[in-house]
Protein backbone atom coordinates (compact mmCIF):
# COMPACT_ATOMS: atom_id res chain seq x y z
CA UNK A 1 0.00 0.00 0.00
CA UNK A 2 2.77 2.15 1.17
CA UNK A 3 4.55 1.77 -2.48
CA UNK A 4 0.86 2.55 -4.01
CA UNK A 5 1.01 5.90 -2.30
CA UNK A 6 4.62 6.72 -3.61
CA UNK A 7 4.36 5.30 -7.33
CA UNK A 8 0.83 7.79 -7.23
CA UNK A 9 2.88 10.97 -6.02
CA UNK A 10 5.59 10.12 -8.52
CA UNK A 11 3.57 9.50 -11.68
CA UNK A 12 1.61 13.03 -11.01
CA UNK A 13 4.67 14.80 -10.46
CA UNK A 14 6.30 13.49 -13.75
CA UNK A 15 3.64 14.17 -15.99
CA UNK A 16 3.06 17.02 -14.29
CA UNK A 17 6.29 18.22 -14.97
CA UNK A 18 6.28 17.02 -18.28
CA UNK A 19 2.98 19.16 -19.02
CA UNK A 20 5.16 22.18 -17.60
CA UNK A 21 7.66 21.56 -19.51
CA UNK A 22 5.55 21.76 -22.80
CA UNK A 23 3.69 24.73 -21.95
CA UNK A 24 6.24 27.03 -19.98
CA UNK A 25 6.62 30.00 -22.17
CA UNK A 26 10.17 30.50 -20.22
CA UNK A 27 12.74 28.11 -21.80
CA UNK A 28 14.32 28.43 -18.70
CA UNK A 29 12.40 26.92 -16.47
CA UNK A 30 11.39 24.31 -18.95
CA UNK A 31 15.02 23.51 -18.88
CA UNK A 32 14.48 22.83 -15.00
CA UNK A 33 11.22 20.73 -15.66
CA UNK A 34 13.11 18.15 -17.64
CA UNK A 35 15.58 18.26 -14.96
CA UNK A 36 12.71 17.24 -12.56
CA UNK A 37 11.70 14.70 -15.27
CA UNK A 38 15.11 12.90 -14.97
CA UNK A 39 15.15 12.76 -11.37
CA UNK A 40 11.49 11.44 -11.04
CA UNK A 41 12.41 8.82 -14.06
CA UNK A 42 15.53 7.80 -12.17
CA UNK A 43 13.74 7.00 -9.07
CA UNK A 44 11.04 4.97 -10.97
CA UNK A 45 13.49 3.14 -12.93
CA UNK A 46 14.75 2.26 -9.12
CA UNK A 47 11.78 1.06 -8.17
CA UNK A 48 11.22 -1.15 -11.36
CA UNK A 49 14.77 -2.83 -9.78
CA UNK A 50 16.89 -1.46 -12.94
CA UNK A 51 19.72 0.43 -10.93
CA UNK A 52 22.38 0.70 -13.89
CA UNK A 53 19.62 2.29 -15.66
CA UNK A 54 18.57 4.84 -13.38
CA UNK A 55 22.42 5.20 -12.35
CA UNK A 56 22.71 6.15 -16.24
CA UNK A 57 20.01 8.71 -16.32
CA UNK A 58 20.75 10.26 -13.10
CA UNK A 59 24.62 11.21 -14.22
CA UNK A 60 23.36 12.20 -17.91
CA UNK A 61 19.67 13.56 -17.34
CA UNK A 62 20.74 15.32 -14.38
CA UNK A 63 24.37 16.70 -14.97
CA UNK A 64 24.72 16.60 -18.45
CA UNK A 65 21.75 17.39 -20.21
CA UNK A 66 20.93 20.68 -18.15
CA UNK A 67 24.28 21.62 -18.91
CA UNK A 68 23.88 21.87 -22.69
CA UNK A 69 20.73 23.30 -22.77
CA UNK A 70 21.84 26.29 -20.42
CA UNK A 71 24.36 27.00 -22.92
CA UNK A 72 22.14 26.76 -25.63
CA UNK A 73 20.05 29.32 -23.80
CA UNK A 74 23.00 31.70 -23.49
CA UNK A 75 24.17 30.99 -26.95
CA UNK A 76 20.28 32.32 -28.07
CA UNK A 77 17.40 33.52 -26.49
CA UNK A 78 15.44 32.51 -23.39
CA UNK A 79 12.06 33.31 -24.77
CA UNK A 80 9.90 31.28 -26.68
CA UNK A 81 8.14 34.18 -28.13
CA UNK A 82 11.18 36.24 -28.87
CA UNK A 83 9.45 39.87 -29.64
CA UNK A 84 7.88 39.57 -25.88
CA UNK A 85 11.04 40.54 -23.62
CA UNK A 86 14.79 40.07 -23.98
CA UNK A 87 17.17 38.16 -21.06
CA UNK A 88 18.79 40.96 -19.31
CA UNK A 89 21.46 39.32 -19.12
CA UNK A 90 22.03 37.90 -22.84
CA UNK A 91 25.04 38.64 -23.71
CA UNK A 92 25.62 39.88 -27.64
CA UNK A 93 26.48 36.98 -29.53
CA UNK A 94 26.70 38.44 -33.43
CA UNK B 1 9.25 -6.61 3.62
CA UNK B 2 7.25 -8.50 0.78
CA UNK B 3 8.08 -7.81 -3.12
CA UNK B 4 4.63 -8.22 -4.01
CA UNK B 5 3.16 -4.98 -4.32
CA UNK B 6 2.74 -4.41 -8.24
CA UNK B 7 -0.62 -5.32 -8.73
CA UNK B 8 -2.63 -2.95 -10.82
CA UNK B 9 1.05 -0.54 -10.61
CA UNK B 10 2.32 -1.72 -14.06
CA UNK B 11 -0.49 -0.67 -15.72
CA UNK B 12 -0.26 2.40 -14.06
CA UNK B 13 3.67 2.26 -15.38
CA UNK B 14 2.40 1.93 -19.10
CA UNK B 15 -0.28 4.48 -19.44
CA UNK B 16 2.24 7.31 -17.39
CA UNK B 17 5.30 6.35 -20.01
CA UNK B 18 2.40 6.25 -22.68
CA UNK B 19 1.28 9.83 -21.87
CA UNK B 20 4.65 11.46 -21.78
CA UNK B 21 5.22 10.25 -25.60
CA UNK B 22 1.83 11.88 -26.13
CA UNK B 23 2.89 14.57 -24.15
CA UNK B 24 6.29 14.99 -25.55
CA UNK B 25 4.92 14.48 -29.43
CA UNK B 26 2.34 17.54 -29.02
CA UNK B 27 5.24 19.73 -27.81
CA UNK B 28 7.77 18.49 -30.81
CA UNK B 29 4.94 18.96 -33.52
CA UNK B 30 3.15 22.38 -32.31
CA UNK B 31 5.63 24.09 -30.64
CA UNK B 32 7.14 26.85 -32.84
CA UNK B 33 9.93 27.62 -31.05
CA UNK B 34 13.07 25.09 -32.01
CA UNK B 35 14.48 24.76 -28.03
CA UNK B 36 11.05 23.94 -27.68
CA UNK B 37 11.02 21.08 -30.20
CA UNK B 38 14.03 19.14 -28.92
CA UNK B 39 12.88 19.53 -25.26
CA UNK B 40 9.39 17.51 -26.60
CA UNK B 41 12.15 14.83 -28.79
CA UNK B 42 13.88 14.62 -24.97
CA UNK B 43 10.68 14.07 -23.44
CA UNK B 44 9.60 11.50 -25.87
CA UNK B 45 12.96 9.78 -24.99
CA UNK B 46 11.82 9.69 -21.50
CA UNK B 47 8.83 8.25 -22.17
CA UNK B 48 10.08 5.32 -24.46
CA UNK B 49 12.99 4.12 -22.08
CA UNK B 50 10.38 4.11 -19.19
CA UNK B 51 8.15 2.29 -21.09
CA UNK B 52 11.01 -0.56 -22.20
CA UNK B 53 12.31 -0.95 -18.98
CA UNK B 54 8.47 -1.40 -17.45
CA UNK B 55 7.99 -4.15 -20.43
CA UNK B 56 11.09 -6.22 -18.61
CA UNK B 57 10.04 -6.03 -15.35
CA UNK B 58 8.80 -8.99 -13.21
CA UNK B 59 6.92 -9.17 -10.31
CA UNK B 60 8.79 -9.78 -7.63
CA UNK B 61 12.21 -10.06 -9.08
CA UNK B 62 15.74 -8.55 -8.07
CA UNK B 63 17.96 -6.73 -10.07
CA UNK B 64 20.15 -9.29 -12.60
CA UNK B 65 23.35 -7.85 -10.96
CA UNK B 66 25.59 -10.76 -8.91
CA UNK B 67 26.98 -9.72 -5.21
CA UNK B 68 27.16 -11.18 -2.19
CA UNK B 69 23.94 -10.28 -0.95
CA UNK B 70 22.20 -12.08 -3.75
CA UNK B 71 24.26 -15.56 -3.77
CA UNK B 72 23.13 -15.64 -0.01
CA UNK B 73 19.74 -15.47 -0.78
CA UNK B 74 18.53 -16.17 -4.36
CA UNK B 75 15.14 -14.80 -5.25
CA UNK B 76 14.44 -14.50 -9.58
CA UNK B 77 15.38 -11.82 -11.48
CA UNK B 78 14.19 -9.20 -14.04
CA UNK B 79 14.56 -9.36 -17.64
CA UNK B 80 18.18 -7.72 -18.14
CA UNK B 81 17.66 -7.42 -22.36
CA UNK B 82 15.61 -4.64 -22.14
CA UNK B 83 17.89 -2.48 -19.45
CA UNK B 84 20.67 -3.44 -21.68
CA UNK B 85 19.01 -1.95 -24.61
CA UNK B 86 18.08 1.27 -22.64
CA UNK B 87 21.18 1.47 -21.18
CA UNK B 88 22.13 2.41 -24.75
CA UNK B 89 19.48 4.28 -25.94
CA UNK B 90 19.93 6.80 -22.69
CA UNK B 91 23.55 7.63 -23.88
CA UNK B 92 22.10 7.74 -27.83
CA UNK B 93 19.45 9.75 -26.81
CA UNK B 94 21.86 12.42 -25.18
CA UNK B 95 24.07 12.67 -28.39
CA UNK B 96 20.93 13.21 -30.64
CA UNK B 97 20.20 16.03 -28.28
CA UNK B 98 23.25 17.50 -28.33
CA UNK B 99 23.81 18.03 -31.94
CA UNK B 100 20.24 18.94 -32.69
CA UNK B 101 21.51 21.68 -30.38
CA UNK B 102 24.42 22.18 -32.14
CA UNK B 103 22.58 23.04 -35.27
CA UNK B 104 20.36 24.85 -33.26
CA UNK B 105 23.07 27.38 -32.60
CA UNK B 106 24.20 27.73 -35.74
CA UNK B 107 20.71 28.26 -37.35
CA UNK B 108 20.04 30.86 -34.60
CA UNK B 109 23.46 32.70 -35.53
CA UNK B 110 22.80 32.69 -39.01
CA UNK B 111 19.16 33.85 -39.33
CA UNK B 112 18.71 35.98 -35.84
CA UNK B 113 15.36 34.03 -34.64
CA UNK B 114 14.49 30.76 -33.73
CA UNK B 115 10.91 30.60 -35.00
CA UNK B 116 10.40 27.86 -37.63
CA UNK B 117 8.14 30.09 -39.72
CA UNK B 118 11.07 32.37 -40.28
CA UNK B 119 13.25 29.82 -41.31
CA UNK B 120 12.27 29.54 -45.01
CA UNK B 121 15.57 29.02 -47.07
CA UNK B 122 16.94 25.73 -47.00
CA UNK B 123 19.93 26.92 -47.91
CA UNK B 124 22.66 28.31 -45.30
CA UNK C 1 15.06 -5.51 18.71
CA UNK C 2 18.86 -4.67 19.07
CA UNK C 3 20.36 -1.03 20.30
CA UNK C 4 21.18 -0.48 17.00
CA UNK C 5 18.12 -0.71 15.43
CA UNK C 6 16.26 1.75 17.82
CA UNK C 7 18.89 4.19 17.09
CA UNK C 8 18.46 3.73 13.21
CA UNK C 9 15.27 4.10 13.71
CA UNK C 10 14.84 6.77 15.39
CA UNK C 11 17.63 8.81 13.13
CA UNK C 12 15.23 7.91 10.27
CA UNK C 13 12.19 9.27 11.96
CA UNK C 14 14.10 12.47 12.62
CA UNK C 15 15.25 12.50 9.15
CA UNK C 16 12.38 12.06 7.54
CA UNK C 17 10.86 14.79 9.79
CA UNK C 18 13.41 17.46 8.72
CA UNK C 19 12.69 16.55 4.94
CA UNK C 20 9.40 17.27 5.47
CA UNK C 21 9.72 20.09 7.12
CA UNK C 22 12.27 21.77 4.91
CA UNK C 23 9.64 21.40 1.70
CA UNK C 24 6.82 22.86 3.73
CA UNK C 25 8.89 25.87 4.63
CA UNK C 26 10.10 26.36 0.93
CA UNK C 27 6.21 26.07 0.51
CA UNK C 28 5.89 28.57 3.17
CA UNK C 29 8.75 31.21 3.35
CA UNK C 30 8.14 34.24 1.59
CA UNK C 31 10.86 35.09 -0.28
CA UNK C 32 13.98 33.51 -2.07
CA UNK C 33 16.70 34.31 0.46
CA UNK C 34 14.12 32.30 3.20
CA UNK C 35 13.51 29.85 0.69
CA UNK C 36 17.17 28.89 0.47
CA UNK C 37 17.66 29.32 4.31
CA UNK C 38 14.46 26.78 4.86
CA UNK C 39 15.24 24.87 2.00
CA UNK C 40 18.84 23.77 2.07
CA UNK C 41 19.65 23.70 5.81
CA UNK C 42 17.17 21.32 7.08
CA UNK C 43 16.90 19.42 4.08
CA UNK C 44 20.61 18.69 4.66
CA UNK C 45 20.20 17.79 8.48
CA UNK C 46 17.26 15.53 7.20
CA UNK C 47 18.94 13.59 4.74
CA UNK C 48 22.51 13.35 6.50
CA UNK C 49 20.19 12.11 9.62
CA UNK C 50 18.01 9.69 7.10
CA UNK C 51 21.48 8.10 5.64
CA UNK C 52 23.08 7.50 9.21
CA UNK C 53 19.70 5.91 10.26
CA UNK C 54 20.33 3.22 7.25
CA UNK C 55 23.69 2.61 8.14
CA UNK C 56 22.84 2.24 11.39
CA UNK C 57 20.25 -0.37 10.37
CA UNK C 58 22.77 -2.44 7.98
CA UNK C 59 25.62 -1.87 10.09
CA UNK C 60 27.62 -3.29 6.90
CA UNK C 61 26.51 -0.55 5.09
CA UNK C 62 27.91 2.05 7.70
CA UNK C 63 31.17 3.03 5.19
CA UNK C 64 28.65 3.84 2.10
CA UNK C 65 26.96 5.89 4.67
CA UNK C 66 29.45 8.15 5.25
CA UNK C 67 30.85 8.68 2.06
CA UNK C 68 27.15 9.82 0.98
CA UNK C 69 26.97 11.82 4.27
CA UNK C 70 30.07 13.90 3.10
CA UNK C 71 28.95 14.28 -0.39
CA UNK C 72 25.72 15.80 0.83
CA UNK C 73 27.97 18.00 3.25
CA UNK C 74 29.72 19.08 1.02
CA UNK C 75 27.17 19.86 -2.64
CA UNK C 76 24.66 21.23 -0.49
CA UNK C 77 26.31 24.36 1.10
CA UNK C 78 27.49 24.68 -2.67
CA UNK C 79 24.70 25.19 -4.84
CA UNK C 80 23.50 27.28 -1.66
CA UNK C 81 25.70 29.90 -1.94
CA UNK C 82 26.10 30.14 -5.62
CA UNK C 83 22.25 30.25 -5.60
CA UNK C 84 22.16 32.88 -2.75
CA UNK C 85 25.02 34.96 -4.74
CA UNK C 86 23.38 34.45 -7.83
CA UNK C 87 19.88 36.13 -6.41
CA UNK C 88 22.05 39.08 -4.99
CA UNK C 89 24.13 39.94 -7.83
CA UNK C 90 20.53 40.09 -9.58
CA UNK C 91 18.96 42.94 -7.86
CA UNK C 92 16.74 40.64 -5.54
CA UNK C 93 16.28 42.45 -2.18
CA UNK C 94 14.99 40.32 0.86
CA UNK C 95 11.85 41.71 2.63
CA UNK C 96 13.08 44.76 4.65
CA UNK C 97 12.56 48.27 4.89
CA UNK C 98 13.24 50.69 2.19
CA UNK C 99 15.84 52.41 4.32
CA UNK C 100 17.62 48.83 4.60
CA UNK C 101 17.99 48.59 1.31
CA UNK C 102 20.55 51.41 0.85
CA UNK C 103 22.74 49.79 3.36
CA UNK C 104 22.92 46.63 1.26
CA UNK C 105 23.89 48.87 -1.97
CA UNK C 106 26.13 49.95 0.10
CA UNK C 107 28.58 47.09 -0.49
CA UNK C 108 28.51 47.26 -4.33
CA UNK C 109 32.34 48.16 -4.26
CA UNK C 110 32.22 44.44 -2.87
CA UNK C 111 30.10 42.68 -4.55
CA UNK C 112 28.47 44.62 -7.58
CA UNK C 113 24.80 44.02 -7.87
CA UNK C 114 21.79 46.09 -9.65
CA UNK C 115 20.29 48.36 -7.43
CA UNK C 116 16.81 49.15 -6.90
CA UNK C 117 16.22 52.04 -9.56
CA UNK C 118 18.34 49.16 -11.75
CA UNK C 119 16.00 46.67 -11.14
CA UNK C 120 12.95 48.54 -12.82
CA UNK C 121 14.84 49.03 -16.29
CA UNK D 1 10.38 -1.41 12.58
CA UNK D 2 7.86 -1.50 9.01
CA UNK D 3 5.93 1.46 10.54
CA UNK D 4 8.52 3.67 10.81
CA UNK D 5 9.50 3.21 7.26
CA UNK D 6 5.74 3.52 6.34
CA UNK D 7 5.89 7.24 7.69
CA UNK D 8 9.16 8.06 6.66
CA UNK D 9 8.20 7.38 3.16
CA UNK D 10 4.66 9.37 3.68
CA UNK D 11 6.89 12.33 4.99
CA UNK D 12 9.32 12.00 1.75
CA UNK D 13 6.17 11.91 -0.54
CA UNK D 14 4.46 14.89 0.69
CA UNK D 15 7.72 16.92 1.10
CA UNK D 16 8.02 16.08 -2.73
CA UNK D 17 4.43 17.39 -2.90
CA UNK D 18 5.19 20.63 -1.18
CA UNK D 19 8.48 21.13 -3.22
CA UNK D 20 7.21 20.48 -6.49
CA UNK D 21 3.61 23.28 -5.65
CA UNK D 22 6.58 25.77 -4.83
CA UNK D 23 8.40 25.27 -8.95
CA UNK D 24 4.92 25.29 -10.24
CA UNK D 25 4.04 28.76 -8.18
CA UNK D 26 7.40 30.45 -7.57
CA UNK D 27 7.96 33.86 -8.85
CA UNK D 28 11.08 34.00 -9.44
CA UNK D 29 14.16 31.36 -11.33
CA UNK D 30 15.44 31.43 -7.99
CA UNK D 31 12.24 30.27 -6.15
CA UNK D 32 12.32 27.13 -8.54
CA UNK D 33 16.26 26.37 -8.80
CA UNK D 34 15.33 26.22 -4.91
CA UNK D 35 12.57 23.81 -5.30
CA UNK D 36 15.22 21.21 -7.38
CA UNK D 37 17.88 21.67 -5.39
CA UNK D 38 15.34 20.53 -2.36
CA UNK D 39 13.83 17.80 -4.91
CA UNK D 40 17.17 16.34 -5.25
CA UNK D 41 18.20 15.93 -1.44
CA UNK D 42 14.53 14.04 -1.07
CA UNK D 43 15.18 11.95 -3.97
CA UNK D 44 18.85 11.04 -2.57
CA UNK D 45 17.63 10.08 0.88
CA UNK D 46 14.56 8.18 -0.82
CA UNK D 47 16.97 6.40 -2.89
CA UNK D 48 19.18 5.36 0.33
CA UNK D 49 15.83 4.21 2.00
CA UNK D 50 14.65 1.97 -0.89
CA UNK D 51 18.07 0.48 -1.04
CA UNK D 52 17.40 -0.66 2.68
CA UNK D 53 13.96 -2.13 1.72
CA UNK D 54 15.28 -4.05 -1.38
CA UNK D 55 17.77 -5.68 0.63
CA UNK D 56 20.41 -5.20 -1.89
CA UNK D 57 23.97 -3.61 -1.29
CA UNK D 58 24.34 -2.68 -5.15
CA UNK D 59 21.44 -0.15 -5.15
CA UNK D 60 23.66 2.63 -2.41
CA UNK D 61 25.79 3.09 -5.57
CA UNK D 62 22.85 4.90 -7.42
CA UNK D 63 22.37 7.69 -4.23
CA UNK D 64 26.52 8.14 -4.41
CA UNK D 65 26.17 9.14 -8.05
CA UNK D 66 23.35 11.40 -7.18
CA UNK D 67 25.08 12.58 -4.21
CA UNK D 68 27.69 13.84 -6.07
CA UNK D 69 26.36 14.99 -9.57
CA UNK D 70 22.97 16.34 -8.12
CA UNK D 71 24.40 19.85 -7.60
CA UNK D 72 26.32 20.44 -11.09
CA UNK D 73 22.83 21.52 -12.54
CA UNK D 74 21.77 23.53 -10.07
CA UNK D 75 25.07 25.56 -10.18
CA UNK D 76 25.25 25.87 -13.72
CA UNK D 77 21.27 27.35 -13.79
CA UNK D 78 23.02 29.97 -11.10
CA UNK D 79 26.35 30.45 -12.76
CA UNK D 80 23.78 31.26 -15.76
CA UNK D 81 21.23 33.61 -13.46
CA UNK D 82 24.49 35.79 -12.44
CA UNK D 83 25.20 36.01 -15.91
CA UNK D 84 28.55 34.80 -15.48
CA UNK D 85 28.44 31.24 -17.80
Amino acid sequence: MIYFILISVLVVLIIGAAVYAIRQKDLLYAVIATGIISLILSILFYMLQAPDVALTEAAIGVALTTIIFIITIRNTVRFEDERDKKDKFKSAVK
Amino acid sequence: MNNTYFDLLDYMIYGTAILIILIGLYGALVKKSLIKIVIGLSVVDSGVNLLIVAIGYLKGGTAPIFSPGYLANPIKMVDPVPQALVLTAIVIGFGVTAVALALVIRLYRHHGTLNIDEIKDLKW
Amino acid sequence: MSILEIIGGILILIGSAFLFLGALGIFRMPDVYNRLQAGTKATTLGGMSLVLGVGFLEPSWMLKSLIIIIFIAYSNPISSHALARAMYRRGHYPLIKDKDKEKMDAYREVVPHKTKEEEKS
Amino acid sequence: MTYIIYIAFIFMAAGLIFSAIRFVKGPTAGDRTVALDTLTTIGVAALVLLGYVFQRFVYIDVALVYAVLGFIGVIVIARYLEGAL
